[in-house]
């Protein structure tokens, strides 16, 4: 029997879910002998992979590349889960929503408040455009489960995975998602 | 001696209770530790009505009733947990999270929060709705006190405290529908409002973090919506009774 | 103290008054017609008559006669008999009519209306029977046409009770929307404890395509004191008030003008005509707020507050207006109290169907020839209405769907046209009566199109106290936009199918509770357009 | 870190000239306040004749301005949150001076059936003007209305008081242009006297 193939990316977040993640200490050893870890920030793997079973996604849907990614892990996944409260509300990121045009927050933040020299950076191909405004991960693709927390706590972590390789749905209620 | 009040027998949940003539359906569950969800509502205020989280079902009435504001009568049998009434709850949780911007990991209530802790009850693991990401300015100008906006839910309950029980009417709200919103006097920042006597009774009722002590930092805020259920059964009732301690 | 008004002395002036002149011009000067120009019409006539023709021609202005689309509309009656309606006259056209009546005595064919048209012959006319009749502005003309004598038969003949049994018989169910039996309300005030009760007339008439109740107030100012006067003579109560829409200033301008004419001849006041009953009605004027429609919103407007909704129990009649006993009735409810008064419960309830008796009066509007204020038979089938009094559909189109209640009813497709309109009908149909406004939509109109206007209508007009209104309306409102525009799936729509529950369910007043109705009924009758709509876009369920 | 929602606060709202609305007492010479207060006395300063009070001011100031709602709230005794929320609960009230021309786009059923979102878009692309806004120079206001019961004449815009039935896009706007240009402000300084002189 094959393992399954686990895969981890972030969108627009601060990776503390990643950080969270590891959090989950000597379980990770038993989780790698469980499942293939195909895709992670925290592996060195250009391209996301075909035939992914179950990939975390952390972070909100903030720029062109945000989206993007998040396409091409919905095609490639066969289950993807909102991974912290920014995947799963907008969160923190999604917090420039309310100030409109992501132009002006630019010009506030790379112009206005430095003392000399300020530029937006722009350029082409690697700074990626900013959307109008940040989405949670499941308005922009479908998404199959939920793990919320800002970082969900290493425990919250763990007994989603585990669901979900038990083939179960990680836990919808209770302390689980609570938020924050 | 206070008189003994009457009581008729009521169903909830299918078990027989006994409630008192004219207490409300909601007061009775609580009494008996069934505990209906509900963010407007605050004993000793009067009764708004507004947040319909405690709806429930009465046998033989197709309506669901708010059950705030719905009388017990003789052998009503209510049901306070269906399919239907979680589904509904969980939707207007929802409903509240994509109107205004709850953002529980930076706010001052995370953790003691009755909007979040509905929320978990519901079973609310997303929100389904639009975020409306609405622009709302923070009011800091208040010595003792910030109004955040951003988290208020416009339950009222912090109107009918400084209304009916400090007397003040400091606030009220002000325009309607999606453009409703609290305000202090003639929409002027709340330091400058001269009718306010800094009693922070409006803070204490708050549910969510809308109204918070200056200086606090995330999560470290505590209300006490109790203290004003004490506060006014004392002045109105003569009972002093222990105020439970601070959420 | 006025002297009471001699209701035969002034029926016998009115009349001789009529024979006095060969020829008599009456000018609808409704607020259609008036923006149609009747004003200049009415103008144009009036210097004629006095000059040349002296005192030959009667020139009087009129309330509404129906057909708006024909305004301004003129109405000659010759004496010993004759009488002719004109249409889209002109202040050059309706002289040159006037002066072929007055100096030949032959109707001019050019502007002629055939009244033998359905629009006018499938009418029956109750609450607008002062139409082109009499002048609003004369309670001599109200009186001279049976006014203030069913008020004068139950002050001197009836008791309360034998009132309220009058209107029992009759049938009659409230004509604000929801159809509730008047009579019941009634009987729920007369039993309240007195002695201050209020009867308070719900002149507040929001839904956008409905002006019955203004044409009322404006038309046939008397015949809704008259009603009031008479529900509060059955019920014990001694003052009434009026909450009209701030948006009707010309009605409540008439309004205050017949309440202070009532008042001189002790048609209103202390000791009405003479007897014991006392009453004073009071304006009071909203300020635009569709929601003050719904009956503790409009109380508490009343009040000088939020018109926000306060939850029932307790209902009005227990405490209502200042904490007081009080029943709220539609205007045109109040409007067909005197005719049942005067003539009966029993003929009132003969008119009609089973279930709805009476008539109701509709505003016909949309992509329909002929538009207008009409009053029919309940029970007259939609077919009738939109094909016959309508004139069917204009510009060559077909029949689409008609939407029956406004942001609170639904859309009725063709295939039940020939559904016989009442209360009890149009709501097994997924739409309700509502005020009346019946809008014609032809096979242009997309649906989902409508179902947005009216939920942001709604979502504009929610008070926004409870969540699921405020909030709900807002979410309901994008996710029809986002379909309506092509970016909608599958999901949306289950969604959206899914906020209407939750909104019909679980909102403190009708206007939350009846808000979807609109997407609800165009999603059992049109679903496939909606299905059109997102059958190109994206993700299915997950 | 202290409460990060001021992260959303870029501003804080412009307090506003609370020595302005803490005068007891208004500009001397102003008679409008009498005319208020006559109404007032005439309803014995009854709480509940607040809606109407405000339609009085409304009528006699053209708007209602904090000075003007603080002065109602006194009179009648309410709190000025209460007196606040009333007002802008109500569509009718308005708290920004009119412009010089108004223009109103019944939006009611019958003229959305016959077009009316397209005349309300028309204009406002027009005149560069939003509904329920006027005009940067105060010349025009445009705005909606929910149905002005003038359903036989659909699509229906009133302009200066002036109900027109049967509009389009284009009828209204050459209708405006009309109104608009026949009162046009002379050169700027002609008009700064005309305004100076009567200060």
């Amino acid at each position: 029997m094959t393992r399954p193939r686990l895969a981890t990316v972030w969108l627009g977040g601060c990776s503390g879910c990643h950080m969270s993640f590891l959090d989950m200490d000597e379980w990770l050893f038993d989780l790698a002998a469980a499942v293939d870890l195909v895709y992670s920030p925290i592996a060195d793997v250009k391209e996301f992979p075909h035939d992914v079973d179950i990939c975390l996604v952390e972070g909100a849907v903030a720029n062109e590349d945000n989206a993007e990614l998040a396409k091409i892990v919905r095609e490639r996944s066969k289950l993807v889960i909102s991974f912290g409260d920014c995947a799963v509300s907008g969160n923190v990121t999604a917090m420039r929503n309310p100030l409109g045009d992501p132009e002006a927050i630019l010009q506030r933040v790379y112009v206005d408040a430095p003392d000399r020299d300020g530029q937006v950076p722009r350029a082409a191909g690697i700074v990626p455009a900013l959307l109008p405004q940040v989405r949670p991960l499941h308005q922009v693709i479908d998404v199959e489960a939920y793990v919320p927390g800002c970082p969900p706590p290493a425990d919250r972590i763990r007994e989603a995975i585990e669901s979900l390789l038990a083939g179960r749905r990680p836990p919808a209620t209770g302390e689980s998602i609570r938020f924050g | 001696m206070p008189e003994r009040p009457t009581t008729v027998a009521i169903a909830i949940d299918g078990v027989d209770v006994e409630a008192y003539q004219g207490e409300t359906v909601l007061q009775c569950a609580r009494r008996h530790q069934v505990d209906i969800p509900s963010l407007c509502f605050l004993e000793g205020v009067s009764t708004m009505g507004g947040c319909r989280l405690c709806v429930v079902e009465v046998a033989e009435d197709p309506r669901l009733r708010p059950a705030c504001a719905t009388t017990v009568a003789a052998d009503m049998e209510v049901t306070t947990e269906s399919p239907r009434l979680r589904s509904y709850r969980r939707s207007i949780i929802e409903l509240l999270f994509a109107e205004g911007n709850h953002v529980c990991a930076v706010c001052v209530s995370n953790g003691s929060c009755e909007l979040q802790d509905i929320a978990v009850r519901c079973g609310m693991d997303h929100v389904r709705y639009e975020l409306r990401s609405p622009r709302r300015h923070v009011d800091a100008s208040h010595p003792k006190y910030v109004f955040d906006p951003n988290r208020c839910i416009l339950c009222t309950r912090c109107v009918r405290v400084c209304a009916e029980v400090e007397g003040a009417h400091v606030w009220d709200v002000a325009h309607r529908g999606h453009g409703a919103e609290l305000v202090t006097e003639l929409h002027q920042p709340w330091g400058e409002a001269t009718s306010c006597t800094w009693c922070g009774k409006c803070v204490a009722a708050c549910p969510t973090g809308a109204l918070s002590h200056q200086g606090s930092a995330v999560g470290e805020m505590r209300h006490a919506p109790n203290m004003i259920t004490w506060l006014v059964a004392a002045r109105q009732r003569g009972e002093w009774t222990e105020p439970e301690a601070r959420r | 103290m006025a002297t009471p008004i001699d209701l035969h002395e002034v029926t016998e002036r009115e009349r001789e008054a009529q024979f006095r002149t060969p020829l008599r011009v009456k000018v609808c000067n409704s607020t259609s017609c008036a923006s149609a120009g009747s004003g200049a019409v009415l103008q144009a006539v009036r210097e004629l008559a006095e000059g040349e023709f002296g005192n030959t021609v009667a020139v009087s202005q009129t309330g509404c006669m129906g057909l708006c689309s024909g305004g301004p509309l003129m109405r000659v009656e010759q004496r010993g008999g004759g009488q002719h309606d004109y249409h889209i006259v002109t202040p050059i056209s309706a002289e040159r009519i006037v002066r072929n009546h007055a100096d030949h005595g032959t109707p001019t064919a050019e502007h002629l209306l055939d009244t033998s048209m359905p629009f006018f012959a499938r009418q029956q006319r109750i609450v607008l029977a002062n139409g082109g009749v009499i002048d609003p502005d004369r309670v001599e003309s109200y009186v001279a046409h049976g006014g203030y004598a069913a008020l004068a038969k139950a002050l001197t003949s009836m008791t309360p009770d034998e009132v309220l049994d009058q209107v029992r018989l009759s049938r009659i169910r409230g004509r604000g929307g929801a159809g509730y039996p008047t009579a019941n309300k009634w009987a729920l005030l007369a039993a309240a404890p007195g002695p201050v009760k209020y009867v308070v007339a719900n002149g507040d008439e929001g839904d956008p395509g409905a002006f019955m109740d203004r044409t009322i107030m404006e038309d046939d100012p008397h015949r809704l004191l008259e009603g009031i006067a008479l529900a509060a003579y059955a019920t014990g109560a001694h003052r009434a008030y009026i909450y009209v829409r701030a948006e009707y200033p010309r009605a409540v301008e008439r309004l205050d003008r017949a309440i202070k004419v009532a008042r001189r001849n002790r048609l209103l006041g202390r000791r009405i005509l003479e007897t014991d009953f006392d009453l004073d009605i009071e304006i009071r004027i909203g300020a635009g707020a569709f929601v003050c429609g719904e009956e503790t919103a409009l109380l508490a407007s009343i009040e000088g507050r939020r018109g926000t909704p306060k939850l029932r129990p307790p209902y009005p009649t227990e405490r209502g207006l200042f904490g007081a006993p009080t029943m709220i009735n539609n205007v045109e409810t109040l409007a067909n109290i005197a005719s049942i008064v005067a003539n009966g419960g029993d003929w009132f309830a003969s008119i009609g169907t089973e279930g709805s008796t009476g008539t109701k009066v509709f505003a016909l509007a949309g992509d329909i020839v002929n538009t207008g204020l009409i009053e029919v038979p309940m029970g007259t089938t939609l077919r009738d209405i939109v094909e016959e009094i309508g004139g069917g559909i204009a510009d060559g189109h077909t029949f689409k769907a008609a939407q029956t209640g406004g942001p609170s009813g639904g859309c009725i497709p063709a295939r039940y046209l020939d559904t016989a309109v009442d209360y009890d009908s149009l709501r097994a149909l997924g739409s309700i009566m509502g005020s009346g406004g019946l809008i014609v939509m032809d096979d242009r109109k997309r649906m989902p199109d409508v179902a947005k206007y009216f939920m942001e209508f709604s979502r504009d007009e929610s008070c926004g106290k409870c969540v699921p209104c405020r909030t709900g309306t807002v979410q309901m409102h994008h996710l029809l936009d986002k379909i309506a525009s092509g970016n909608g799936g599958r999901r949306d729509l289950r969604d959206l199918e899914h906020l209407c529950a939750v909104v019909r369910d679980t909102s403190l007043c009708g206007l939350g509770q009846t808000a979807p109705n609109p997407v609800l009924s165009t999603l059992q009758y049109f679903r496939a357009e909606y299905d059109a709509l997102i059958g190109a876009t994206e993700v299915s369920d997950a | 870190m202290s409460d990060t929602a001021s992260v959303l606060a870029v501003t804080v709202p412009e307090s506003k000239r609370s020595v302005v609305r803490r005068q007891a007492e208004h500009l001397p010479g102003d008679d409008r306040f009498a005319l208020v207060d006559k109404h007032l006395k005439r309803v014995h300063f009854a709480q509940d004749q607040l809606i109407e009070t405000l339609h009085v001011a409304q009528d006699v100031f053209g708007s209602l301005s904090d000075e003007v709602l603080l002065h109602v709230a006194r009179a009648l005794r309410l709190p000025p949150s209460m007196v606040y929320g009333v007002a802008t609960f109500y569509h009718l009230f308005s708290f920004e001076p009119p412009g010089d021309h108004s223009c109103t786009v019944c939006t009611g059923t019958a003229c959305f059936v016959k077009g009316a979102d397209d005349i309300v878009s028309g204009v406002a692309k027009a005149h560069g003007v939003r509904a329920g806004e006027t005009t940067g120079d105060g010349r025009l206001t445009l705005k909606t209305a929910r149905c002005l019961g003038s359903c036989g004449l659909a699509p229906v815009v009133v302009i200066d008081g002036e109900v027109l039935g049967h509009q389009s896009p284009q009828v209204a706007v050459d209708r405006l242009d009309a109104i608009l240009s026949a009162d046009a402000p002379q050169a700027a300084g002609l008009g700064s006297v005309v305004v100076g002189g009567g200060a």
